[in-house]
């Protein structure tokens, strides 16, 4: 029997932002699949011109509630490029520590409320709690860890107040980053309870794979999360200023947000493709849990994101405990640099929760923005996700006893994957 | 080597590193505990007022609860906060009180949803209260607009119950719509006691009101006042008594022999928040009853 | 009142053995504002070097680790039917060091309401008790009019109180408390020296003082000048916003607020330190407002500090240390509007 | 559980997304130590940021972002006819937020500088009270998570929450921070509205005015004030419009 399918999931739940699935198939053969996103068109690229460089970061916070540090990072290193700023040492590793923090809450938030409710057949984590409250009980102790460290770090959790152009406004006090240091201790316990709850459900993982060119920054000694060279799995390397070649932007009449292509129709950024690029770089204890997964670069499946996301909050927790300790050994240490705005352009590239993020701002001699320009990850995954959608109905529709029910599942569970953050992609 | 400090003289078994313990020190504790009090009775007076008869739960505590007319208790609604309330019953029912309570802000609308069986807390009481003992042997007039019934109630228990220890008794009440009546229950009582003389008026009547019509001033028009041997008690808003008390001083009353009732905002009831000071004076020590002409000496008292 | 000779060694050992039994409070700088100017605060330290006593004046008041700005009054329990309140009073030890007189003379103020009136306050004499409390003396700090007030030296209220002389502090000892703790280090006698260079010290610093506030006759002359145009004048600029009650060593005044729990199941009566400059300072429920305009309310707080303060504890409440003047963002201070009152009624 | 002997009401709450960045919806979820019960007291019945399912049948529907869209219009007034009340919730929502910034501009221009030659369609930015009858605007960019707590406590019995009434310099100093005006920054504090706790003088920024005014702000000083100061009048100009809340007080 071949199967007719008719989807059309209107503002898909479980994500950031309003975006739609669309898939026809008739007599068991494919239509349409589509991935729409509708989201509002906000133009802040536009209102960016003319503002004061001291503006740029705290504003494109706002382009997302869930990776705001991550922006206003990408924004304040653009206006250290152009202005050719150098910040202190501290102030870097108080940034890295900053982006883990992040890093740890949008994962652990994905890979709990958004995420494993699909794979125990949950409409929600509201209800993963009635069922299962112990689990419940680790993701909150495990995202209020991160929330508080991107508290203590960065002023707040959703959009930071300490990152400005320079380095940070402060340093922590010691005790309380020691404090958070002994949490992440203690956290590793919870991490690994989750690690075995993840490998039970691994078998749900669909499966599915198609090749595809995954694009991340390029790490030197240090798996990468801000500035380095740009790379992808199809060989293609760039620097950071070059990042226009590296996502070569379009728009399409039926999204609001952008598209992209490189080497091929369309590239995947976001956990998965940092893991596929810089696999020798995790952390031991991390690369140890992405062989339990059978996480080997390059992976090709769109759903092991969520394996590559379980992988990096252990890379991350690890780091951040580095970090701290690094940084309580010299409390004292600066974390401002003097800055004087003058004529220039500058790129500022950053690995947020679901990949490479560019902000390049271009400044007139008394630091206002003549020209500004975001590239956002899920922007970048857009195409990739519309491909992606295509192959898998092809492959699954063939399945006889496939239902809407069914497929609908399985894209919505393909789209979450790739965890989009559709509002910030049209900004 | 450890440092032992000597502590101040309170208590002189302990030094600075153990610390002296206020927790213990029950006198002290007592200032800001509250007594538990049930809710025995919920009487829905209007759409915004309800009269809430209370009672301390402790028997001795409720025993030993005494207060004078016009003095006041903070009353506290457990989580939501805490609010002075004039006490509305007879000084004789001792810890069985009443408050009557117009929903006004938080606490009080919290406090309107409660039920019957509810425990809320009161400290208290508090304030300076209606010289009721001066009074004796004299006429009284008891004036009250709008919600300034509730603390007018204290004394007119008091002289109701000691009906012979006064002269001429009046009062006089008056709202603005009938439907904000007060007590409307108990007039026909207050009306049938020997000798009393109770009149009510509001400015604007609806198709069922009978009674008098107009501002509460128009009432004291068929009354003689005997300066010399006449008090008068006001509580309402601020505007009221300045046109209630303004004419009783042109009929001849002196200024220290009417007694009002001031309201300001209050967090303690103990003179230590300052919510309720006027200048130097507060409102919850050295108020809430004021003779007139002290209120009139306070800068910007109304 | 004792005296002793303590060399700065030794008080160095004296402090950091205090420091491990108690929690130790001085001033510590936290920075520089905008013109260069070091920007200190009394915080906890936890090594000697953390101290820097030669501060000039801190932004706030110490009076927070006697009235916290946010305290929980009490907590409650919630049953289904029943509550339980539970009231703790903070009592552990602490030490506050170098204190100038301005602030002793200000918990002396504080004292007066909070334990030796009506209604004393369980929550600060806990604390208060539990202080120990070591004064300094210093050069006058600009705007501070602590000598106009008599604030700038105290006899009470301390337990030590140093002098600096160069190598040693002239110490001054008024507690068997603060006597023991001085015992647990090398102290020597006044000598005839050290009395001449304490007076020598001690006349170098009143002669310093430039800032100079008449307040001769201040609580009548505010009764007169009630509706004076000064108080339009400074009211107009007044942003409504608070800070001046924050730093100051004796404003009291407060709200409180009760929470509740998500889960209903537990609460907690929390007291906020607040300021009669804040519009809705002495608003009632329904709208009215007794003081509704900037400048009545401004008035209010010069008022209660120089007048209703007087009438009921004989002194001012104020004690000099314009933190108010300094930290107002419209440049209202006490020294400004004293002057422009003498100056009205001279007119 | 009960409070007071009466079980306190678990109100259905459908929470809906607008024209911003969802940093207030993630607010809902943060504060992860009371999360739990915070989601037992209410009953979520719409929230597609965190559930599958689609109920239409709230007493409460909370709202975030602003209106910039036609169909924005039609699925808020849709949203307004279910609804017994009606939250604004976050700063986009209660004045159009950084948003608002894009009403200066040139919309055919904006458009051409992002899109190019592609046109989208969008609407000057719009609060929900400009688009539909609100019942009360919790105003934050982000809110606070613990003001939304004591706000659902309230809806709860039904009563009226009263916002603090003082401006943000008030917590500012209750925090020991030092202030950012007298480090020579600016500073809004003393205008806007408090309840936030001054996370952002305390973090090493001066106060943006997330919150819009305060009750009775002196402008007239403020801005007197910030010129005496040598402040950047452009740049406090820039300020000022950046959330939204204080549109018209210096151009
Ligand atoms: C001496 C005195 C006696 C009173 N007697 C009565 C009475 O018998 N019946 C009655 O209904 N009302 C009385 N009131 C007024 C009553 O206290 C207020 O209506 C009540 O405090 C409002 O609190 P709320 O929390 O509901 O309002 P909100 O507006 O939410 O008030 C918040 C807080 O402000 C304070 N506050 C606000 N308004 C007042 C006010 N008018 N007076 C004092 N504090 C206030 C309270 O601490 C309150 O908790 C009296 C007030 C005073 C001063
Ligand atoms: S006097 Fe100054 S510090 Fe005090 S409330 Fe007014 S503006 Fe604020
Ligand atoms: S930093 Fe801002 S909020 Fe804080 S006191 Fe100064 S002006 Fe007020
Ligand atoms: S300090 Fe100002 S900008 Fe920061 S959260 Fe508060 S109101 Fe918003």
């Amino acid at each position: 029997m071949k199967v007719n399918l008719n989807i059309d999931v209107h503002h898909l739940t479980r994500v950031e932002g309003h975006g739609n699935i669309k898939v026809r198939v008739e007599a068991g053969k494919l239509r349409e699949a589509r991935w729409d996103v509708v989201e509002t068109p906000r133009y802040f690229e536009a209102i960016l011109k003319g503002k004061h460089y001291s503006t740029a970061g705290i504003f494109t916070a706002r382009i997302c509630g869930i990776c705001s540090i991550g922006h206003c990072l990408a924004s304040v290193r653009a206006t250290e490029d152009a202005f050719g700023v150098r910040i202190p040492d501290a102030a870097a590793k108080l940034r890295l520590l900053a982006k883990h923090a992040e890093t740890l809450q949008s994962h652990w938030l994905h890979l709990f409320f958004l995420a494993a409710p699909d794979f125990l057949g949950l409409p929600d984590a509201i209800a993963l709690r009635k069922k299962n409250p112990e689990i419940v009980a680790i993701a909150l102790r495990l995202k209020g860890l991160a929330n508080g460290i991107c508290d203590l770090v960065a002023g707040r959790t959703t959009h930071p107040v300490s990152i400005l152009v320079g380095g940070m406004a402060r340093m922590p006090e010691r005790a309380k980053l020691l404090a958070f240091r002994d949490q992440l201790d203690r956290s590793l316990e919870d991490i690994s309870a989750v690690v075995g709850l993840f490998r039970n459900l691994s078998p749900k993982i669909p499966d599915f794979s198609r090749e595809t060119e995954f694009v991340s920054l390029k790490g030197v000694n240090e798996y990468p999360f801000i500035g380095g060279d740009l790379a992808s799995t199809d060989g293609v390397v760039k620097t950071e200023r070059e990042y226009k070649a590296m996502t070569n932007e379009y728009v399409t009449p039926q999204n609001t947000s952008k598209w992209c292509k490189l080497s091929r129709d369309a590239f995947a950024v976001g956990a998965l493709a940092r893991i596929n690029n810089n696999h020798g770089l995790l952390r031991p204890e991390a690369a140890r849990v992405a062989d339990l997964f059978g996480l080997r670069p390059v992976n090709h499946n769109p759903y092991m994101n969520n394996v590559a996301q379980l992988v990096e909050c252990v890379h991350c927790t690890w780091e951040s405990i580095r970090l701290i300790d690094e940084l309580a050994a010299d409390p004292a240490a600066p974390t401002m640099a003097e800055v004087e705005p003058r004529a220039g352009e500058g790129v500022g590239a950053v690995e947020v929760p679901r990949g490479i993020l560019y902000h390049q701002y271009a400044y007139d001699k008394t630091g206002r923005i003549t020209k500004a320009n975001c590239v956002i990850p899920t922007t970048q995954n857009n195409a990739n996700i519309h491909i992606d959608l295509n192959h898998l109905v092809k492959k699954f529709s063939a399945d006889a006893n496939m239902t809407d029910e069914k497929m609908e599942l399985l894209c919505s569970m393909l789209v979450r994957a790739y965890d989009p953050c559709i509002s910030c992609s049209v900004h | 080597m450890s440092i032992e400090f000597q502590p101040y003289d309170i208590i002189k078994d302990t030094d600075m590193t153990q610390p002296i313990d206020f927790n213990q020190r029950n006198k002290l504790k007592s200032v800001d505990r509250a007594f538990k009090a049930e809710i025995t009775n919920i009487i829905r007076l209007t759409d915004m007022e309800k009269l809430f008869q209370i009672r301390i739960v402790d028997d001795a505590e409720r025993q030993r609860f005494t207060f004078l007319p016009g003095q006041f208790v903070m009353l506290q609604v457990p989580g939501y906060g805490e609010v002075p309330i004039s006490i509305s019953s007879s000084p004789s029912a001792k810890g069985h009180i009443e408050l009557c309570i117009r929903k006004a802000g938080v606490v009080t609308n919290v406090l309107h949803n409660a039920r019957r069986g509810a425990k809320v807390g009161i400290r208290g009481p508090f304030g300076t209260h209606f010289p009721m003992v001066q009074m004796h042997g004299s006429d009284v007039l008891l004036i009250a607009g709008g919600l300034g019934l509730a603390p007018l109630r204290a004394p007119m228990f008091y002289v109701i119950e000691n009906r012979v220890s006064f002269k001429d008794v009046h009062i006089l009440y008056g709202t603005r719509q009938p439907d904000q009546l007060l007590f409307r229950y108990q007039y026909e009582e207050w009306s049938l006691i020997d000798d009393i003389n109770l009149q009510i008026i509001v400015e604007r009547p609806d198709a069922t009101w009978a009674g008098r019509v107009g501002l509460i001033t128009k009432l004291l028009d068929n009354i003689t006042i005997h300066p010399e041997k006449t008090y008068a008690i006001v509580c309402g808003p601020p505007v009221m008594f300045k046109f209630v008390c303004g004419r009783l001083n042109q009929m001849g009353l002196p200024m220290h022999r009417m007694f009002v009732s001031l309201e300001r905002r209050m967090h303690c009831g103990m003179g230590k928040c300052c919510r309720c000071n006027i200048g130097s004076t507060y409102t919850c020590i050295d108020g809430p009853v004021f003779d007139y002409w002290s209120v009139m000496n306070l800068k910007e008292a109304i | 009142m004792l005296f002793k000779i303590l060399y700065k060694d030794d008080f160095r050992t004296l402090i950091e053995t205090a420091m491990k039994s108690v929690e130790v409070v001085a001033p510590k700088k936290v920075g520089s504002n905008a013109r260069g100017k070091p920007i200190h605060h009394y915080l906890p330290v936890t090594s000697f070097e953390e101290i820097d006593l030669s501060y000039e004046t801190t932004e706030y008041s110490a009076k927070t680790y006697f009235i916290p700005y946010l305290e929980n009054l009490a907590n409650y329990r919630f049953g289904d039917e029943d509550w339980e309140k539970e009231i703790q009073y903070r009592f552990e030890p602490r030490m506050i060091l170098g204190l100038h007189a301005c602030d002793i003379s200000g918990l002396l103020r504080l004292d007066k309401v909070l334990i030796h009136d009506k209604f004393p306050s369980p929550y600060y004499i806990a604390r208060r008790k539990n202080t120990l409390i070591v004064g300094i003396d210093h050069e006058p700090c600009e705007g501070g009019f602590c000598h106009a007030l008599g604030t700038n030296v105290v006899s009470h209220g301390f337990d030590l109180f140093l002098t600096d002389l160069g190598d040693r502090y002239f110490t001054a000892i008024d507690s068997d408390r603060g006597y023991i703790l001085l015992n647990k280090v090398l102290t020597h006698d006044v000598k005839e020296k050290d009395t001449k260079d304490y007076l020598d010290a001690r006349r170098r610093i009143s002669d310093a003082y430039t800032t100079h506030v008449n307040v001769h006759n201040l609580p009548n002359l505010l009764d007169i000048e009630f509706e004076s145009d000064v108080w339009k004048k400074w009211g107009a600029k007044c942003l409504s916003c608070g800070s001046c009650a924050q730093v100051c060593p004796t404003c009291y005044c407060y709200g409180v607020s009760e929470r509740v729990s998500m889960d209903w199941a537990s609460g907690a009566k929390v007291k906020q330190l607040y300021s009669c400059n804040l519009v809705d300072f002495a608003q009632v429920a329904g709208g009215h407002n007794f003081r509704p305009e900037a400048t009545t309310r401004l008035k209010y707080r010069y008022y209660h500090q120089h007048r209703g303060f007087v009438e009921i504890y004989d002194e001012p409440k104020c004690v000099g240390c314009n933190r108010c003047g300094r930290t107002c963002l419209a440049g209202i201070n006490p020294p400004d509007i004293i002057g422009e009152l003498q100056a009205e009624v001279r007119k | 559980m009960k409070y007071l002997g009466i079980a306190p009401a678990r109100p259905k709450i459908g929470v809906f997304d607008f024209t911003g960045c969802e940093g207030c919806e993630l607010q809902l979820a943060n504060k992860e130590e009371t999360l739990g019960p915070f989601l037992d007291a209410i009953d979520i019945v719409n929230f597609r940021e965190v559930t599958t399912a689609q109920g239409d049948d709230y007493d409460i529907a909370l709202i975030d972002g602003c209106i910039s869209r036609g169909d924005e219009i039609e699925r808020l007034k849709k949203i307004r006819q279910n609804a017994k009340v009606l939250v604004a919730v976050g700063s986009c929502a209660s004045f159009g937020g950084v948003n608002r910034m894009k009403n200066v501009l040139d919309l055919a221009e904006a458009n051409t500088e992002v899109y190019g030659k592609e046109f989208k369609e969008t609407l000057y930015t719009r609060s929900i009270k400009e688009a539909v009858k609100v019942d009360l605007e919790i105003p934050g960019c982000p809110v606070s998570k613990a003001e939304v707590e004591r706000i659902v406590q309230h809806l709860v019995w039904n009563v009226a929450f009263q916002f603090p009434n003082y401006p943000v310099c008030l917590e500012c100093k209750q925090r020991f921070s030092t202030c950012r005006m007298e480090m020579g920054e600016l500073c809004l504090g003393s205008i806007t509205r408090g309840g936030c706790n001054a996370p952002c003088p305390a973090g090493g920024l001066g106060c943006w005015g997330c919150r819009g005014p305060a009750p009775a702000p002196n402008y007239k000083e403020f801005l007197a004030l910030a010129e005496r100061k040598g402040m950047d009048m452009q740049l406090l100009a820039e300020r000022l419009n950046f959330f939204g809340g204080f549109e018209g007080v210096l151009k």
